[in-house]
């Protein structure tokens, strides 16, 4: 039982690994909204642990998405590089704008998130060096395009992400989020630096959204105010991550792959009421599993070990 | 020699004075116990000194340092400890996980030297199958495991807010003995209560707080036969 | 009594900013008089559309993210009312409540009776799930083109000194009164309003002293229903209707409440008014007027980050 | 256990990835691959009106004796989905050709993957200057929409004329425009036309309706304070109502009253307030009588839909099947270089009221448009009032004050309706 994990693990990876041969084009498009949404799933989520749910993710996103397709329309750099640019800009900016929200808890943070992104959406929108309302087109989409290397680029971020995930699950981090989500009187007196903490998870899921954004906008190259900083992207992967059960790694990651694919499907199957069928999904599951796949998925395994 | 040393310390809420130029000291090796009527500020007081609350004024020196405006997570840092009035378990985390806690942020232990510690704390006050979750617990090992998890920061002064509140008498003298057990490790430890009896049994010295006040202080038996500490808190129990 | 004074405490910053406002309103109305006007007009919409989810979700903690669509449901059966009956808009506010009620009723019993008491994140996916099943039921019912019915009384005006301003929507000012003081009589008046505050606080502890808790929910969340979606006839006489239109003022609502302060009905009033006349101030200046959503939501921001800091201090 | 998990999970995998490949089989109907934003009013009559034109050609025994299939995806205005739309039609339908395109931010999101493919674009939407940028170079790629820039250039044409012929005034124009790309888009694009004419500028955004906002009484405010002798705002259908009936709330009455949605809402037609308006289309129902590609167009849309196409998008995604199906029919085959050079010698003679014929545009080869047409509301009916040739109707100017309408232009109310 104990290695089965791992086992699992490495048949995920093969199968991850083997994917673009067999799959066409449009299949890995889809794996392209997969990977994005376990980034912003799974990050929201990390945040999560720590008791602060996030409104940002679409304005990270954005600001990551931003920065990077700015500097490559401006300075021509290399796309990877443009990347990680947008990602440290958004860490940069989660860093001083964290420093600021974090002392707030509850609805007051999440509302505060959602406003930051909006004001940056409003101020790009505004802006001449932005593009304006119109956004801005690069000239080439990374990688000239090749499916097979935007693949491994969108995997190679999801996968950071996941084991950024286990690596906090796994250290000190994890006991320092989970005390401050239970009780921070506690935390702090046992010497937990709440606010320290706080700004480090912050920081660090933003970097991964703005990375993720960053990606995802050099894929299509262009970016518009609307498209970049879609408040799509904040409510889609709480859903997602909710409906893959919350407070693990494997949950989010489920929840995006499950509903990203269902979305696509139903798409193609009812092609004028497919965001009704998926509301009625997403009621039911809630209903049925109110703590997600890993929920249904613990319990089972729970009665088959007793 | 003082170990900690409040000055003047007072803290309001809106208007409501809870603690008001509160100057006590506690020495090395002592057990120093706090009592008062309900809304006294025992409570308060021990928020102040663990850094939950800061005082609106006065000034808190510990080791003899002043520590008045340090963050709750620096009072502990610097050797100041504590138990809740009412039990406040982690349940995200499992019973040696709550100790480890201590042990990894109090202390600055890296993961496997803090497990390693925190067995030996469940050791010493008797605390077994550690990786028990917390729904599983009886509220004596709950009450334990939070002392194991004041312990593992390592402090050299320890708060216990009424750790006897709600055991029945036996679970009371395996509490006292912990206590003194705890004592004889050379930890000098602060307790409140409301059951006199643990308060004779175990403190060198009692301070009395009534309105935010000390009221008086001094020995167990010369606090008690005060006629004011008395009239204003063991009237109804008597049992001086 | 600690309450007691620190609700003092909160009536003195109260009153400092009840002061500080109409300071601020007699200024604006003696710069830009229409302003003062169209301010109050699209304050009071706005303390119209969050009070039933301050209501929801500030009195017993119950997030509703399909509030919005609640409201474009109501707007489209007054829609309908009109072109099929000829019944006035504004007259279809009544049999919209009673209706929606009962419309609540039965999604409360569907839906949210069954999380209650569940993880409270979950009531996000259910309230988003809701909202795609309104909206999207709605376009496969009535389509997504936009409708407006086409009102003579809408664009009623009136001059004062030389100033033409709108009257009709004084409407929705004599309606934020209204729901204000069915609120405030509700909860601090009638023993199921005290029940409902205390269920907001502490459900446990409600349960204990004998509350029936589950009827406070019902109760609570069928109101909220009830108002949200009667509050969708007055909103689409000035507004047109169409499916998806519900999202923005869920949002909306969400940061008023929020600026308001959780639990505080006058609150969302305050905010609304702040809100909505710094809004057309800045949308009054040609040349600013383009960052008045950065003022919105810098504003947002600003009274949450400042009641957090006087909280802190207090 | 695991194993068999784990086999049950990847059979299901594998059952989704084959419904989603589905349609890979058959290759017997030439396959023509749309993207439209299906839930969106263009959207919906541009799809209507590619099936009509399908059916339309089927009857007739399809092309090169085979079968038409038409193939629709949904972008949602949203780039990212037309990329992904792109994709599916050309990886998994196999399509022969690529048509539809409404938004200019789909469009945008879509450009790396038409790039890739190469495959023959027909597009009918993406005005934006910045598409026509990208482009440059593509032989393949065909446009049959104005650039923002022509668009606004045509239409000042048509003033000029309207000027000597009507007397027209418009030395102070204010622009209203949506705060998005297609409002900005068009304020720029028009914005130095206008000064070149010698008349002042003033623009404005406003939030639409269509994204939370709906109060446009700060911006007409303002027209009114600048003394506007012409009004034009560009927004959504769903801000038409509302912004006159604030406008006469608060009795902003301009010589000239525009409005340039990309089409009206159902209950415009209806209202007294219309009386006047004038608009910027590339159609109008109105021009069935003058035009018999025109009329035969709306008999066949009503007789399919029982309805009526309430944006130009309608008769231009009938053009833009009927010239691939030409140009297919004239180069005999599928191949893209053949079909590159059939597309070029097109000369369609569209229900639009134009012949489509491509010429280079200032960036890119292949671009062929409606002429711009000049409109106006009047007693409930869009006419053509510019250009000449095909104008259904004279211009009503000035714009009547609030106070001092005719009575007798108010279109008479439905029997049942709204009650006074």
């Amino acid at each position: 039982m104990k290695y089965s994990k791992y086992l699992a693990v490495l048949v995920l990876f093969i199968v991850a690994a083997a994917l673009p041969n067999y799959l066409g084009l449009y299949q890995l498009q889809i794996m392209n909204f997969v990977f994005v949404y376990i980034a912003f799933a799974l990050s929201w989520d990390m945040l999560l642990r720590s008791g602060q749910l996030s409104f940002g993710i679409a304005g990270f996103a954005g600001i990551g998405g931003y920065t990077s397709v700015l500097c490559g329309y401006n300075f021509a750099l290399s796309p990877i590089l443009c990347i990680l640019i947008g990602s440290a800009v958004a860490g940069i900016v989660a860093l001083f704008v964290g420093s600021q929200v974090l002392k707030l808890r509850g609805l007051y943070f999440s509302i505060v998130t959602l406003a930051i992104g909006e004001i940056f959406r409003v101020i790009v929108r505004n802006l001449e060096v932005t593009g304006a309302a119109e956004g801005i087109l690069l000239p080439n989409a990374i990688f000239m395009g090749n499916a097979t290397k935007t693949y491994w680029l969108m995997f190679a971020i999801a996968t950071f992400t996941i084991i950024i995930s286990i690596l906090f699950q796994k250290t000190r981090i994890y006991y320092a989020l989970t005390s401050i989500s239970n009780d921070e009187i506690v935390a702090a007196s046992s010497g937990v630096n709440i606010f320290k903490y706080l700004v480090i998870i912050f920081v660090v899921t933003s970097a991964i959204q703005g990375m993720a954004g960053a990606a995802y906008w050099q894929i299509y190259a262009s970016v518009t105010p609307e498209g970049a900083f879609n408040l799509g992207f904040a409510l889609l992967p709480i859903t997602m991550a909710l409906f893959g059960g919350v407070g693990t790694t494997w949950g989010p990651v489920i929840g995006s792959a499950i509903l990203s694919v269902t979305a696509e499907y139903l798409k193609l199957q009812f092609p004028h009421g497919h965001l009704l069928v998926y509301g009625f999904i997403m009621v039911a599951a809630i209903l049925w599993f109110p703590s997600g796949i890993m929920g249904v998925f613990k319990q089972f395994t729970a009665k088959f070990n007793t | 020699m003082a170990i900690l040393k409040t000055t003047r310390v007072s803290r309001q809420f809106g208007g409501l004075v809870a603690l008001s130029d509160v100057s006590v000291e506690v020495m090395e090796n002592e057990i120093v116990g706090i009592i008062g009527p309900n809304g006294a500020g025992k409570s308060t007081f021990t928020n102040v000194i663990a850094g939950v609350y800061l005082p609106t004024s006065g000034k808190i020196e510990f080791c003899g340092q002043d520590i008045t405006l340090n963050a709750a997570h620096e009072k502990c840092h610097a050797g100041i400890s504590r138990t809740f009035q009412l039990t406040r378990p982690l349940v995200g985390l499992n019973l040696i996980e709550n100790v480890m806690l201590g042990a990894m942020f109090g202390k600055n232990h890296p993961m496997k030297d803090a497990r390693r510690e925190s067995m030996e704390f469940c050791r010493f006050l008797d605390l077994k199958n550690i990786e028990r979750p917390v729904s599983a617990m009886t509220a004596l090992e709950i009450k334990k495991m939070e002392i194991a998890r004041a312990l593992a920061t390592e402090p050299k002064l320890l708060f216990l807010d009424e750790v006897m509140a709600g055991l029945n008498k036996d679970e009371t003298m395996d509490m006292i003995d912990t206590v003194r057990k705890i004592h004889s490790q050379g930890m000098t430890i602060v307790i409140i209560e409301h059951v006199m009896r643990v308060i004779r049994e175990l403190t060198h010295r009692v301070i009395v707080l009534e309105w935010g006040k000390v009221l008086c202080e001094g020995t167990y038996d010369k606090v008690s036969c005060n006629p004011r500490v008395i009239t204003a808190y063991l009237g109804e129990e008597a049992e001086c | 009594m600690i309450n007691s004074i620190v609700n003092q405490f909160k009536q003195r910053n109260f009153l400092f900013g009840f002061i500080l406002i109409l300071a601020a309103i007699i200024l604006i109305g003696i710069y830009k008089p229409a302003v003062l006007v169209e301010g109050l007009q699209r304050s009071a919409l706005y303390a119209l559309i969050a009070l039933p989810m301050a209501l929801l979700l500030g009195i017993v903690d119950i997030i509703n993210l399909a509030h919005g669509e609640f409201m474009m449901v109501g707007a489209y059966f007054a829609y309908f009312m009109s072109a099929q009956f000829g019944m006035d808009p504004i007259v279809s506010v009544l049999p919209a409540l009673l209706i929606f009620f009962i419309f609540g009723l039965i999604v409360y019993y569907l839906t949210f009776k069954h999380i209650i008491g569940k993880p409270p994140l979950n009531q996000l996916l259910l309230g988003f799930g809701i909202s795609l099943i309104l909206s999207e039921g709605m376009t496969a019912i009535a389509t997504n083109a936009p409708r407006k019915l086409s009102l003579d009384y809408v664009s009623s005006s009136a001059s004062i000194g030389g100033v033409t301003f709108g009257t009709f929507e004084f409407v929705y000012v004599a309606g934020a009164l209204i729901v204000l003081l069915g609120m405030q009589l509700l909860l601090k008046k009638t023993a199921t309003g005290q029940a409902a505050v205390a269920v907001g606080q502490n459900p446990r502890g409600a349960r204990v002293v004998g509350i029936n808790v589950n009827n406070i929910y019902l109760l609570i969340f069928c109101v909220s229903i009830a108002l949200i979606s009667a509050i969708g006839p007055l909103f689409m006489t000035r507004y047109t209707l169409f499916p998806q239109m519900g999202s923005s003022f869920t949002l909306k609502s969400f940061s008023l409440v929020a600026v308001g302060g959780m639990g505080s009905i006058t609150g969302v009033v305050y905010a609304a008014l702040i809100l909505g006349m710094g809004e057309t101030l800045v949308l009054s200046s040609l040349k600013y007027g383009k960052w008045a959503e950065i003022i919105y939501f810098a504003l947002i921001i600003g009274v949450i980050m400042y009641r957090s800091h006087q909280r802190q201090v207090k | 256990m695991n194993v068999r998990k784990i086999v049950r999970v990847m059979v299901a995998v594998s059952l989704i990835w084959g419904a989603l490949t589905t349609g890979a089989l058959a290759a017997e109907p030439i396959k023509m691959g749309a993207i439209l934003p299906l839930a969106d009013s263009t959207g919906k009559d541009g799809s209507r009106s590619m099936e009509l034109a399908v059916k339309q050609i089927n009857e007739k025994g399809g092309l090169l004796g085979r079968q038409v299939k038409l193939i629709m995806m949904d972008d949602e205005m949203k780039g990212d989905k037309a990329a992904a739309a792109l994709d599916k039609l050309v990886t998994v339908d196999n399509v022969d050709i690529i048509v539809g395109g409404v938004g200019s931010g789909a469009t945008m999101g879509a450009i790396p993957g038409m790039k890739k493919y190469g495959k023959v674009v027909v597009w009918i939407g993406g005005a934006s200057g910045k598409i026509e940028e990208a482009m440059a170079g593509q032989d393949w790629f065909f446009h049959l929409h104005a650039w923002d820039y022509q668009q606004g250039a045509l239409w000042e044409t048509g003033y000029l004329e309207m000027e000597q012929k009507y007397g027209i005034k418009r030395k102070k124009t204010f622009m209203a425009y949506e705060e998005g790309a297609f409002g900005s888009g068009s304020f720029k694009a028009g914005k130095p036309i206008y000064e070149a004419a010698g008349n002042e500028l003033q623009g404005e955004a406003f939030k639409s309706a269509a994204l939370g906002g709906g109060d446009y009484r700060s911006v007409l405010r303002h027209a009114k304070e600048f003394g506007a002798e012409s009004f034009i705002w560009t927004g959504y259908d769903k801000d038409a109502l509302p912004i006159m009936e604030q406008a006469k709330e608060i009795g902003f009455a301009p010589g000239l009253f525009v409005g340039s949605p990309p089409g009206w809402p159902v209950d415009f037609k209806n209202t007294p307030l219309n009386q006047a308006v004038m608009f910027y289309s590339y159609w109008s129902e109105a021009q069935g009588v003058k035009n018999k590609n025109s009329k035969m167009y709306s008999d066949a849309f009503r007789k399919e839909f029982k309805d009526d196409p309430v944006t130009y998008f309608g008769p231009l995604a009938y053009t833009n099947i009927m010239i691939v199906a030409e140009a297919i029919k004239r180069a005999g085959t599928l191949d893209n270089a053949a079909l590159i050079k059939a597309l070029e010698a097109t000369s369609y003679a569209s229900p639009m009221g134009d012949t489509f014929v491509f010429k280079k545009s200032k960036i890119i080869d292949h671009q062929a448009f409606a002429s711009p047409k000049i409109m106006q509301w009047q007693n409930g009916k869009a006419q053509v009032v510019w250009p000449w040739e095909v104008a259904t109707a004279k211009l009503i100017y000035p714009f009547p004050a609030w106070d001092k309408r005719d009575k007798a232009a108010v279109p008479a109310k439905k029997a049942k309706g709204e009650k006074k």
